[in-house]
């Protein structure tokens, strides 16, 4: 019995476990290590209308358990990843989330116009929420007006349904979920990384290159299960969760919250084979806590336990 | 082809100031072939450290399915990674990225090895592989100090072999330039490995006369290509978009191939 | 030579180490495991008009290097902190700086206009950034206009000066900072916790009775030190930086980021003595980086190194 | 008087399933009065697990200057203490808290003693406490199933022992009440430490006509009064803001103190 498949808009998945956007490229990098095929879904990294070289390095930083980055969005751009990446990734029995980005509307329309037409591309995930680039990025994604019309202008031009990248990095989460479903998302993906800082001892200064970074990691997972508990109560549309994941308990966490499916970001540099071993693990640890199906997790922090479920479509 | 493995220490030694060798077995060595390649290891056993850390491989021993490293223990990885006993297992990730190219030396000529600190450790298997090939080798380490000397005597039985310490405590007092600037320039290649500014150096002496491989170091998420912690520009395009990734497409380059 | 003593609006300070509101209570426990005059300062426990016995338990939960707490402000009320508390913590040479909190503005104004006369209160703090309580505590912390009126409430009624404890749980925390700056805040502390939440794996219910909880520790070291790092460049008031700090080397990364003095919370909890700990190591740190005094870190990860001690009054 | 002292660990073995004994040496014993007390231990060496662990004192030996816990390996502070070998310093704090009192029992009477799993524990010493004091002893011990049972000799040794297992694979199938109530009652006091429904229990059924003392659990901060993490209501003010904290006033409280 699959105790792992889940449907939700746009995407059938065998399976609710996908590497998160940007920690997994475009997936050649983890096809030398295990097979790809085994993986729900893939985010791939965040796609813009030109080649970005992004921030200069260093790009990353450690905290306690937990990271910085600021890539700053590089990517190769929208053609190669049409004409190179996306076709290279149809070998896999995989559907891609596409995440696109972009410094003004025109950029996520230009680009999820195009990238919604690729055959392996299943669904589009709106990165409003970067914060390590200067424009665009991080204000969509924390003034809910603006969060929904560019939510509004990517709808009226994608072939596949939209989920809406939150950020954290706002007073009223749920007043962002709301605004962006009002704006037609098919879905939410959150959290993205928290804006954070470290400095160097010896000089005083910022470690990364470009000063502030996004936190992610373990230390975020309490205020993404809080987001999640609060959105999910919140919208209809379905949740994917991250933000700290590194094991199967920690996608339980993220079900009982209130998502629906989940994506593995920063855990896989920790662990390059965290995707399948959690994986395996997951239907060992459904039925050890007495659940036939993952389904039955979501929400049951909040919900009356009658209604499993609610978002297997 | 890249593994993960759960490695048995075979020995772990301090050999020098807070400088430590630790030798691991397991099958992962039967995948190393090229010196200056490096392995990201795992520190401790819950998220803190988070991040793996990236560590030249420095020696390679086929027949005993072992290899060895040396690392400076500084931060909190490498100190937890220095507490380790022989009954552990570390986890290792590797091989990673390209290393350095002996066969690039031109077989009986002279090759001059450049190492600064814990820049130096991957020079020791390219050069035993070097003087296998009837390459002639002249090594230049460059140390803090008398205290964070290693190697000397294993390099000295390989080549001629220089060591400069900044205050002066042991060899030439200086920086390996300084050296080198004395030495009849009969070599045709150069590999260094060590602090940028010490690259930078080498890089602008002696880009246009020598053949120059240097081995360089970022900050790294994934090690393995995937996160784009770890890029530098092409030399080519300067300001562009065009880049290489430390972790895969080097550490190590040809001097002139990216923007030091 | 004393490397650490401080001077902001209404403390002199020995040392710029204090221990954080509410994990400390009122002094009395940690009295029985040290001296207490060695400390800079102390902020006592949040005292609200009317004795509150707080939230159900449990009420703290353990998260990567973190934890989260809903305490919800319990406290013995005013009468009995004037009669009882702050009597007995006169036998220290230790300037308090008291923590206030309540429901509406008027509670802050009864509490301040009393507590202010205190003779050992050498400052306030005003608490409008609690996560832990129904009413008041965060609504005050993210609206800046009402964080503005709050503190003008309490400015016009305090006899000592008046710092104010910012939420991270805002979009904008520059804004918040300037409008209290406006209102006449002398200085700010920062940061409170962070909204968090952690489900139980069995059950799938929040581990806090509250649900929701606050984050404290390591985890959220970078978000601090991120804010700090903005808020310091774009106010003229001093900053007592907090959120994380386990050692001597923290504290002056809060210092670099821009910060005059700190708080310890947490780490009293992990470790009893780390408050002696930190003000015996400080010196010695101070000296190896190559400072004569902690006041020239200050500001180091944004200003051009000339001026130092911009805040040492 | 509260200490906090790196102890040196004298033994540590599994004695059931998951459940470790842990005896530890150090001058903090000397501190150490009343059974019942418990102290909060840091393990692992960073900030992952952040917060200390309460552990009951479940046996003082001042004449060596050792002190024993007994634990259950479970969650991650508790599994990576379970880990800790013999070289290892354990990071302790404590005595902490009121105890039971054993002067509370009648010299020469009879006294019932009521433990579930890992609230057996702190029972030990204060039976042998009774014992020396003259107080006969009856033992009520539940536990979960046979592997777990741990500790039933040495209770034997010092008076009548009764085992229940959840699933009757040792001693009396059910839970403590189960045998309690078919005992005859001649006991005047009962000291309980275990589940909170146990002991709910027990104050409903014994509170008017036994002296009872029941030690509590609840999740801490500090452990030593300051945090009110662990605060409960009074029974006089069930509803009102007086309270006692667990760590500090107790974990020991009179039945009828505080509400369960
Ligand atoms: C390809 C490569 C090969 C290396 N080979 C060796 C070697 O053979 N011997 C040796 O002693 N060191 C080597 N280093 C440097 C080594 O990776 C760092 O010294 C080490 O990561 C520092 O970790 P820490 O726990 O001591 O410090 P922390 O301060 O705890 O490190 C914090 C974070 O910064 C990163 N970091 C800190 N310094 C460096 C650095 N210099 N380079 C890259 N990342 C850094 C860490 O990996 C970690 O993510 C190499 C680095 C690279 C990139
Ligand atoms: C006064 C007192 C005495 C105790 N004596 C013993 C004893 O002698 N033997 C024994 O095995 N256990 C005892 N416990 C319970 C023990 O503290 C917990 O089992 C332990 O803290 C769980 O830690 P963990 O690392 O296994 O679990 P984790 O799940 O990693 O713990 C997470 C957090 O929850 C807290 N926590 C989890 N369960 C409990 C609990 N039952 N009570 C209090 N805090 C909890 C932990 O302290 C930690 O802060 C006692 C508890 C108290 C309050
Ligand atoms: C190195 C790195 C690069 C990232 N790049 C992107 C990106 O391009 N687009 C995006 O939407 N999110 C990006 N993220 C955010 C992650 O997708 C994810 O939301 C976040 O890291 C939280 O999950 P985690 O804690 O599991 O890493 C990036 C994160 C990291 C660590
Ligand atoms: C148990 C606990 C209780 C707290 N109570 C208060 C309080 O009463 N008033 C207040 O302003 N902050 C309170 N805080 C927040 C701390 O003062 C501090 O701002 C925060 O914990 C971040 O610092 P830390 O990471 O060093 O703990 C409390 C924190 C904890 C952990
Ligand atoms: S470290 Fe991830 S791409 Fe190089
Ligand atoms: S645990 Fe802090 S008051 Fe009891």
């Amino acid at each position: 019995m699959n105790m792992l498949n889940i449907k939700l808009p746009g995407l059938d998945l065998k399976n609710p476990i996908m590497p998160a956007s940007g920690c997994f490229g475009f997936g050649k990098e983890f096809g030398n290590l295990y097979d790809l095929n085994i993986l729900g879904a893939m985010m791939v990294k965040a796609t813009t209308p030109e080649p970005r070289f992004g921030n200069p390095t260093p790009r990353v930083a450690e905290t306690s358990s937990g990271m910085l980055n600021a890539i700053g969005l590089q990517n190769p751009g929208l053609k190669h990843v049409l004409k190179d990446e996306l076709p290279w990734l149809n070998q896999f029995n995989v559907p891609i989330i596409a995440n696109i980005a972009g410094s003004q509307v025109e950029d996520y329309v230009t680009v999820a116009g195009e990238i919604s037409r690729a055959s392996n591309v299943k669904a589009l995930e709106l990165n409003i929420s970067c914060p390590n680039v200067k424009e665009g990025g991080i204000t969509f994604g924390t003034d809910p007006d603006v969060a929904r019309k560019v939510t509004e202008a990517v709808k009226a031009v994608s072939e596949v349904p939209v989920y809406v990248k939150l950020s954290p990095n706002v007073t009223n989460i749920v007043e962002m979920a709301q605004a962006v479903e009002a704006g037609g998302a098919d879905g939410l993906t959150m959290i993205n990384t928290l804006m954070g800082m470290r400095l160097d001892m010896k000089t005083g200064k910022p470690i990364l290159a470009n000063k502030t970074g996004g936190l992610s990691g373990p230390a975020i997972k309490p205020v993404a299960i809080r987001m999640i508990y609060e959105v999910s109560q919140a919208v209809t549309i379905p949740i994917i969760g991250m933000g700290g994941i590194m094991t199967a308990e920690d996608v339980i966490e993220f079900f009982y919250a209130g998502a629906s499916a989940v994506a593995v970001g920063t855990a896989n540099f920790t662990d390059p084979f965290v995707c399948p071993k959690i994986i395996e693990e997951l239907p060992v640890l459904l039925k050890k806590l007495g659940y036939n199906h993952i389904s039955e997790c979501t929400g049951r922090s909040w919900n009356k336990h009658e209604q499993f479920a609610n978002h297997r479509a | 082809m890249i593994k993960n493995e759960a490695m048995k220490i075979v020995s772990q030694q301090e050999i020098a100031a807070s400088i430590y060798e630790l030798t691991l077995s397991g099958s992962l060595v039967s995948e190393m072939n090229q010196p200056g390649q490096f392995v990201h290891i795992k520190t401790g056993n819950g998220y803190e450290p988070l991040l793996r850390r990236p560590i030249s491989i420095s020696s390679i021993d086929k027949e005993n399915n072992t290899f060895t490293m040396v690392y400076r223990a500084e931060g909190k990885g490498t100190s937890l990674l220095s507490q380790e006993t022989n009954d552990t297992e570390i986890d290792v990730l590797g091989p990673l990225g390209n290393g350095f190219t002996p066969e690039a030396a031109i077989s009986g000529g002279t090759t001059l090895l450049v190492g600064g600190g814990i820049g130096v450790p991957p020079l020791y298997e390219l050069s035993k592989r070097l003087t296998k090939l009837g390459v002639n080798v002249i090594h230049v380490l460059g140390f803090q100090n008398a205290a964070t000397v290693f190697y000397e005597e294993k390099f000295q039985a390989l080549g001629e072999t220089y060591i400069t310490t900044v205050d002066g405590s042991h060899g030439t007092k200086g920086f390996v330039t300084d050296v080198i600037d004395k030495l009849s320039d009969s070599y045709t290649t150069i590999f260094a490995c060590g602090p940028t500014p010490m690259l930078r150096a080498l890089e602008s002496a002696y880009k246009e006369t020598k053949e120059v491989f240097l081995s360089l170091e970022e900050r790294m998420g994934c090690g393995i290509g995937a996160c784009f912690a770890c890029v530098c520009h092409t030399a080519e395009d300067p300001t562009g978009f065009h880049y290489k990734k430390v972790c895969s497409d080097g550490p190590v380059f040809r001097a002139g191939e990216v923007v030091l």
